[in-house]
């Protein structure tokens, strides 16, 4: 029983980190319908701006967390700014490949700085290695922090979507961009504003992720565990990504725990793939049909 | 105004109840001119009935109009006959495939063009990426005759199939006028020559039955002359029976030989265009009254 | 004529981990390499030929392994493969090297693939993890008194021998494995496996991982206060390990032949040669530059002997008869014959304390 | 510009419009059967390659640029066949039996994998084929008595009657023949009324219905003819590299591929070879690249996925249309070479719409 | 009417799909408080003038002025922040947004609340269904509704010039009629300026004060529509008020039969 319940723990916590990056892919997706493939590398690039605060510049943890937040964001601004931009309005799926493309360069331009990029370095967080005991279960600190930051970031995010008039505006230009420009909607100030808060949302789930898993320049491919997280939940439901990815993580942890070898890496899939056989389109998302 | 011979006369009932004839066994025996009959459709969409309790039939040859206020239903009526939603209540049965009349709910939503049923869109659905000649090609689609490996060695088979098709799908070309189009990409035409081309991708399936979605919208007057003329050679030259949701009254009086107003999801009035014209529900639902343009004037003074 | 040697030069190829989850070996053991290449070249030549190094990057893929050793064999024409590393991406390099005779020498793992079954162009230098495992293990259980013994290992053939090892370790005592668990190359979660071996209640785990999941591994059991024996292989005996790792690692075991040269207790030649890669490359060397350094070294021994006339068959004439003597790194002394291509067979076992590798037991030999 | 004159529609179906496509194909095909005499044993290897990824990319074209069906897991298939052209090689089965084995095993993996593309749709469908890529994976890795695990498998090398045709240059003129076989077959398909329906699909799926196309039926045709090449294209890689392990056709593999036929150009079938020298060349051109900058720059091991990822940029900033695109427009313009227009190719403002709604 | 001074004036536009020249140097005049229309055949490129006007496509010459600033090739949100805004062909409803988000969004250029929740209850007074439909997903109405919505945005931003597509698009007689009543109605109550563009020219004509007409992407003819509804040609081709004359009950391209 315990087993089951220490099994539960950490596949939430693992599913949260899921979510927590699903909720970066389904906030673009959402925002701009396309997806971005550069999530994961976004990660990566929040954890070592950390790092960098913290270990190379000697800023306290939360200094640094503001500081790569706010570094990322700009940098997600910037990087609409000079590559989205241009080709805004072009068929989504050649934002697809940029995406796949910002990745490559993140990758190589990270790995390519001498002494640290191909290194793994582990991110001094304060609450690093503590974990709170509840009778016999034990809880992490770090996993503790992702939960409530994900529920947090997953909130927040859901109203800005829901109720403020920005949030229908980035919608509204997803699903019609001509439309959007004819209402007066700033469909590209949007596109920038919307790609920052990726940014800084990667960054977050970078932080949260450097002490587990480590800061290194591949740590980015975790983000296609999250893909079918933000599937099963629905892709373009933010609470979806969250419940996509708590899916994900617990099966994940079961099926690491009972079943033989191999099957905890596919297990995710195996999910998706069902999930899409059951419900094509997850547990959160419409079913969308185009009136004629 | 032309009228195919032989149906002019016309049994006016709304709804089909008291359309009901005198049947003894079952569908079959139903008039042998009737292509395609419709009984107490309904499709209800979450809190929208959308149809409800529509019956009609349309006859072989005829130009059968439904018209009616937007939202009625029309367009869904076409849905549920081209199979793109199934309906809550209710069955359409096809009466064009030898004796035996079949239900379309039994048919695949791809197995209709094969029926001989064909239809327009009301907002355009045509092939972007691909041109005008590519478009009609593809409506050929049901006449195929060759298999997947004679077409992967391109055997001569497959190359008089091909010339063969070409040479029907000129012809339709020819007789709307597409010439100039016929290698234009359909993403760049204007609006009108599009619906055109829709009308001419149904009409390259050879359909026994065709499904008008408002084939004159977005057309001027002299265009919509052209439609009128097109929908009658249709109908009188080629024998292919129209269903027809058209707004344009003009066009609608001209060409239609039957015509079924619609309200709200259900049938309001059916007969001749000019007996549905002046049928009161229909001119309050639909048409409005005055009819003199004189009073959005400006008057002198403003 | 062999290809790869020319008046004035020859040509040495190698592939490392410059960019994959190893990359943290593969540029130390390539600095390594050059370092020695370049002191030759500084103070002499090989008959008369100096050394050219030609490096490409695998990422730890085997795939890319063999693209770049049919650019090195095919276009850069090497004469000779030296210190490729990494279990699988040799194994997928070696036909295509072996078809244009080119000698596979020193690759760096101790998988016994590297010179079994016995072939002309194969030279190994290190104790197989197969033997460190199996020779260590039984005197661990010992120690500990261990009672379950437990295995996580890389899913491929790098793991399996580390495995393997544990398997004839354990048999010499009449014990056997009590849970198998493996992860795959490149893998960064490590929580399933951790929470099985706790939940099978070993004592002892002998790690069949390299860098990251060495630490991931008993990063993930100290936190879930799972505290048994660890025990890696050589594959493991890295300081990256107790500098990423932190204090979690103290107390894990591995095997190992050559020793990682701490510069505070180091001799005077290798506080010199260390001084010389720090000036050169501006980090401290680690047991992967040892690696490099060595195998160069090794390879100029063996190429002087072979004279001037150097081709493939006059090399492998020198190399199997030749003899190492132990050098100031501190590994044993290894020999060389037609039929011997495994210098070495010794290796040792260390401990972290306080941060650091400490020797715990002297060479022991199969 | 060349202006046609048609008279009769045969004229329309056939695959060469004038005499002047005769000619320069005439010359291509030429010099890629001299190709073995000419081009060391190195670069010969490499064009065996462009070759192979070329076949790949065909089919990917397919489904990609033709049907509008975006598959991640294009590997998998590649896998497929890869091994089991490894197995039957190494088996003893002669090679023709054993392509042929691969194709129709890769076609009814895609047949699979097609299913769930009858249901769902854009980015649904790219997980789901991204999961059944890692699936594929990790049976290859799991499947250890027939696959070789994770260590990987040593492919034989390939047997034609009895002789050994595993040699560069005999390799390389099957593959050249494999290649244009395909090709072909593909350009046949694509002229006659299943590449239409394929199209169809890509463009309106209603009205494809409502032409009478089934929709399921050839979305599963697609994605079989499409894995079949990349089996055959597999099958011959697997003899090419002589050696495979299950991390070959991973994700990363499936994304080459794919930016493969981007790059290239989607919807044209040139772009499948396009894309192919391009993925091949990439890495070649950046390593001789190299040498020419600051060893800080040049020996860093990310320069490779940097320069990569921004050639990938590059090209969709500046040339959305892909390699064939700007082919086309080089072509114009040494057509209209005095009266080029400047403006002519300026792109125009565009406008997305939901793709959700298809 | 000719007396106000000028909210919108091209001069000499000329806008291209790539090679292809949909207008050539159009030239006009839209004055304040008035009704516009330009009437032209399938393709003679209205809807080509109200993009450029709206800057989603740049023209390759001429100059765009709206009330006095030169707005030629700027973004079209920065257009449409300035005061315009345009009912597309087609209506362009963002399909997967409520209707009434749908509307708001109509009102995104606006910051006054109460203003805005004023007009949406004139919209919905307008078209009922509307209000029926507020929470249903704009994509699922009708062909006819989404029109309604269409123009219905453009009541919601409050603009001092409306560039109206062929708002007749798919519409029932009655409603048509209802819908010319609401554009004349904005036209005199709040003082928009309005550009028409419609293929019911027989409505335009009427509600409109001032008229172009529009071939092969050339201005051919203008005058005040007074004077225009009496023209013969205009009677005949766009009017088709020409009974029995040269075309009549007869076509005018004898076609060949087929089949
Ligand atoms: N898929 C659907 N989901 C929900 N409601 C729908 C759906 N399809 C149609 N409706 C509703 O059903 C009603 C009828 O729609 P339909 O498209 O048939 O109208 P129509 O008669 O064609 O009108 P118009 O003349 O405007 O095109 C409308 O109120 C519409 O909102
Ligand atoms: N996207 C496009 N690409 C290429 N050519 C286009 C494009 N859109 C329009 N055209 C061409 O520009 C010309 C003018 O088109 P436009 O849409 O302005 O006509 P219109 O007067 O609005 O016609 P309609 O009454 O059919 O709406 C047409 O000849 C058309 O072929
Ligand atoms: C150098 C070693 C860490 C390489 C590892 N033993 C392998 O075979 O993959
Ligand atoms: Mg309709
Ligand atoms: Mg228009």
């Amino acid at each position: 029983m315990l087993q089951i319940l220490q099994l539960l723990l950490s596949g939430i916590a693992q599913g949260c980190i899921y979510g927590l990056i699903a909720l970066g892919f389904v906030l673009i997706y959402k925002a701009t319908e396309t997806v971005s493939f550069a999530q994961g590398e976004l990660m990566m690039l929040g954890a070592f701006c950390a790092f960098a605060a913290m270990s190379l510049v000697g800023l306290p943890f939360w200094g640094a967390a503001l500081l790569a937040i706010a570094a990322m964001a700009a940098f997600g601004v910037l990087l609409e700014l000079v590559v989205i931009r241009p080709i805004l309005g072009q068929p989504q799926f050649s934002i697809v490949m940029l995406t796949i493309g910002i990745g490559y360069v993140a990758r190589g331009l990270i790995t390519m700085i001498p002494a640290i990029g191909t290194d793994t370095h582990s991110l001094p967080v304060p609450y690093k290695d503590e974990i709170w005991k509840l009778g016999a279960l034990v809880v992490n600190v770090e996993q503790a922090v992702i939960v409530g930051a994900t529920a947090v970031l997953c909130g927040l995010l859901y109203a800005m979507f829901r109720y403020s008039k920005l949030g229908i505006a980035m919608q509204a230009a997803s699903q019609n961009q001509l439309a959007a420009y004819y209402m007066g909607i700033p469909v590209k100030r949007l596109n920038g504003l919307v790609w920052g808060l990726a940014a800084a949302v990667a960054a977050i789930a970078g932080m949260l992720l450097g002490p587990i898993t480590f800061v290194h320049a591949n740590m980015g491919f975790i983000g296609l565990k999250a893909f079918p997280a933000a599937v099963v939940g629905g892709f373009g439901s933010l609470p979806g990504a969250i419940v996509g990815g708590l899916v994900i993580g617990i099966v994940e942890s079961f099926a690491g725990f009972y079943l033989p070898d191999g099957f905890k890496d596919t297990a995710p899939y195996i999910v998706v793939l069902v999930m899409l056989m059951v419900r094509p389109n997850g547990l959160f998302g419409e079913k969308l049909r185009k009136k004629v | 105004m032309t009228t195919a011979p032989g149906l002019a006369t016309l049994s006016a009932a709304p709804g089909a109840q008291a359309q009901a004839r005198p049947t003894s066994g079952g569908p079959a025996a139903v008039n042998a001119d009737v292509l395609l009959s419709a009984r107490e459709l309904s499709v209800r969409f979450g809190g929208v009935l959308a149809v409800n309790k529509v019956s009609f039939e349309v006859r072989r040859g005829e130009v059968f109009t439904l018209i009616g206020p937007n939202g009625a239903g029309k367009t869904t009526v076409f849905n549920l006959i081209s199979r793109i939603y199934t309906p809550t209540t209710g069955e359409i049965l096809w009466h064009g495939g030898g004796d035996a009349p079949t239900a379309l709910t039994a048919h695949a939503p791809h197995e209709i063009a094969a029926l001989g049923i064909a239809r327009t869109f009301q907002n355009i659905e045509l092939f972007e990426h691909a041109t005008v000649l590519h478009n009609l090609l593809i409506g050929r689609h049901t006449h195929r005759c060759t298999g997947f490996w004679r077409e992967v060695f391109f055997t001569p088979g497959t190359r008089r199939a091909e010339i063969e098709a070409r040479e029907k799908v000129e012809r339709v070309i020819e007789l709307l006028d597409l010439q100039h189009h016929r290698d234009a990409m359909v993403a760049g035409l204007p609006y009108g020559v599009r619906k055109v081309v829709e009308l001419a991708r149904a009409l390259c399936t050879e359909p026994k039955l065709l499904l008008l979605d408002e084939p004159s919208s977005g057309l001027n007057v002299e265009e919509t002359a052209d439609m009128a003329f097109w929908i009658q050679d249709i109908q009188q030259e080629l024998g292919i029976s129209v269903l027809m949701v058209e707004h344009d009254m003009s066009l609608v009086s001209k060409v239609s030989d039957r015509v079924l107003a619609m309200n709200m999801g259900e049938a309001l009035a059916s007969g001749t265009p000019r007996e549905v014209q002046s049928d009161a529900r229909v001119v309050e639902a639909y048409l409005g009254a005055v009819d003199d343009l004189s009073s959005l004037r400006r008057r002198p003074h403003e | 004529q062999s290809q790869g040697v020319t008046k004035d030069e020859i040509r040495i190829g190698t592939i490392q981990d410059l960019s994959g989850p190893l990359a943290g070996y593969g540029k130390q053991a390539r600095n390594g390499m050059q370092l020695r290449v370049d002191e030759l070249n500084e103070q002499g030549d090989v008959n008369g030929r100096k050394l050219k190094l030609f490096v490409e990057d695998s990422g730890y893929d085997p795939k890319k392994a063999v693209l770049a050793a049919q650019k090195l064999v095919n276009q850069d024409k090497i004469f000779i493969m030296a210190g490729h590393l990494g279990t699988a991406q040799n194994m997928a390099a070696m036909p295509v090297q072996f078809e244009k005779n080119v000698v596979n020498f020193f690759p760096i793992t101790a998988a016994r693939e590297m010179y079994e079954p016995l072939h002309r162009l194969k030279y190994s230098f290190a104790a197989t993890y197969y033997d460190q495992i199996r020779l260590a293990l039984p005197k661990m259980i010992k120690d500990k008194g261990a009672k379950k013994v437990c295995t996580i290992y890389q899913d491929d053939e790098f793991g399996l021998e580390v495995e393997r090892g544990a398997e004839a370790g354990l048999k010499t005592v009449g014990m056997e494995l009590t849970e198998k668990t493996s992860y795959k190359r490149g893998a960064t979660d490590f929580s399933s496996q951790v929470a099985k071996m706790k939940a099978a209640n070993c004592d002892l785990v002998v790690l069949g991982t390299i860098i990251r999941e060495t630490i991931g591994t008993v990063g993930e059991a100290r936190k879930t206060g799972f505290n048994p024996v660890f025990l890696g292989s050589s594959a493991a005996y890295t300081d990256l390990i107790h500098k990423l790792g932190g204090k979690a690692m103290d107390g894990i075991y591995a095997t190992h032949t050559a020793q990682h040269p701490y510069l505070d207790e180091a001799s005077q030649p290798l506080r010199f040669w260390a001084n010389k890669y720090k000036t050169k490359f501006n980090e401290d060397p680690t047991v992967f530059s040892v690696y490099g350094y060595s195998i160069i070294d090794a390879f100029i021994k063996a190429a002087q002997k072979a004279g001037p006339n150097l081709t493939t068959d006059s090399f492998v004439k020198a190399m199997d008869t030749m003899t190492f003597e132990p050098d100031m790194f501190g590994a044993p002394k290894s020999t060389y014959t037609a039929t011997k291509r495994l210098g070495n067979d010794q290796s040792r076992l260390s401990q972290i304390v306080d941060g650091k590798w400490k020797v715990v037991s002297d060479y022991v030999a199969p | 510009m060349r202006f046609i004159f048609k008279t009769s529609y045969a004229q329309d179906i056939a695959l060469a419009r004038h005499g002047g496509h005769v000619f320069w194909y005439g010359l291509l095909g030429a010099a890629l059967i001299a190709a073995p005499w000419v081009l060391p044993e190195y670069w010969l290897a490499q064009l065996t390659f462009v070759l192979i990824y070329g076949i790949v990319g065909l089919g990917l074209m397919l489904l990609a640029g033709f049907t509008g069906q975006f598959s991640i897991g294009h590997a998998a298939f590649l896998g497929t066949g890869a091994y089991t052209q490894a197995v039957l090689a190494n088996a003893g089965v002669p090679f023709p039996l054993a392509l042929g084995a691969a194709a129709a095993l890769s076609a009814a993996v895609g047949v699979v994998v097609g299913l769930p593309a009858l249901r769902v749709k854009g980015i649904y469908l790219g997980i789901a084929t991204l999961a059944f890529g890692f699936i594929v994976e990790e049976v290859f890795a799991r499947w250890e008595r027939v696959t070789g695990g994770n260590s990987g498998l040593h492919v034989n090398s390939p047997q034609l009657f009895g002789l050994d045709i595993g040699s560069s240059e005999n390799f390389y003129v099957v593959c050249l023949l494999i290649a244009v076989l395909c090709t072909f077959a593909i350009l046949n398909l694509l002229r006659s009324p299943t590449g239409r329906a394929f199209v169809a699909i890509r463009d309106s799926e209603i009205s494809a219905q409502s032409m009478g196309i089934h929709l399921a039926r050839y979305k599963t045709m697609s994605f079989a003819i499409s894995a079949a090449l990349a089996g055959l294209g597999g099958a011959l890689y697997a003899h090419k590299l002589s050696f495979i392990a299950p991390d070959q056709f991973n994700i990363v593999q499936s994304i080459d591929l794919l930016l493969m036929v981007v790059i290239g150009g989607l919807g044209s079938v040139h772009g499948a070879f396009l894309g192919a020298i391009f993925l091949i060349a990439m890495p070649q051109l950046i390593s001789l690249g190299k040498d020419w900058l600051p060893p800080a720059i040049g020996q860093a091991p990310g320069l490779q996925g940097l320069v990569y990822g921004l050639v990938l940029i590059g090209f969709v900033l500046f040339e959305p249309l892909g390699l064939y695109g700007r082919w086309l427009k080089v072509r114009t313009y040494l057509q209209l070479f005095p009266f080029y227009r400047r403006g002519l190719f300026r792109r125009q403002k565009a406008f997305t719409k939901s793709d959700r709604l298809r | 009417m000719n007396d106000g001074d000028t909210v919108l004036q091209l001069l000499n536009v000329e806008s291209a799909y790539g090679p292809i020249k949909a207008i050539r140097g159009v030239s006009l005049k839209v004055r304040q408080g008035e009704i516009a229309t330009v009437l032209g055949a399938n393709g003679a490129g209205k809807t080509t003038i109200l993009k450029t006007i709206s800057g989603i496509i740049d023209p390759r010459k001429g100059s765009i002025e709206f009330e006095g600033r030169n707005i030629t090739a700027q973004d079209p949100a920065q257009i449409v922040q300035q005061g315009l805004c345009h009912v597309p062909e087609g209506r362009e409803v963002f399909p997967l947004l409520s209707v009434r988000d749908n509307l708001l969004m109509g009102a995104y250029t606006r910051s006054d609340r109460d203003g805005v929740a004023r007009d949406i209850e004139t919209v919905y007074g307008y078209f009922p269904i509307l209000r029926e439909r507020a929470a249903q997903h704009a994509g699922l109405l009708s062909g006819g509704q989404q029109q309604m919505l269409a123009i219905s945005r453009a009541i919601m931003a409050a603009p001092r010039l409306i560039l109206l597509d062929e708002p007749s698009l798919g519409i029932s007689p009655k409603l048509t009629r209802e819908i010319f009543e609401i554009v004349v109605r904005i036209n005199r109550e709040r003082g928009t300026t309005i550009l028409l563009v419609e293929q019911n020219a027989n409505m335009a004509l009427n509600a409109a004060d001032y008229g172009y007409v529009l071939e092969n992407g050339r201005i051919v003819m203008e005058d005040s529509c007074e004077r225009l509804r009496e023209k013969e040609d205009i009677k005949e081709f766009y009017l088709g008020l020409k009974d029995e004359g040269v075309r009549g009950e007869r076509r005018w391209k004898k076609k060949k039969t087929w089949r």
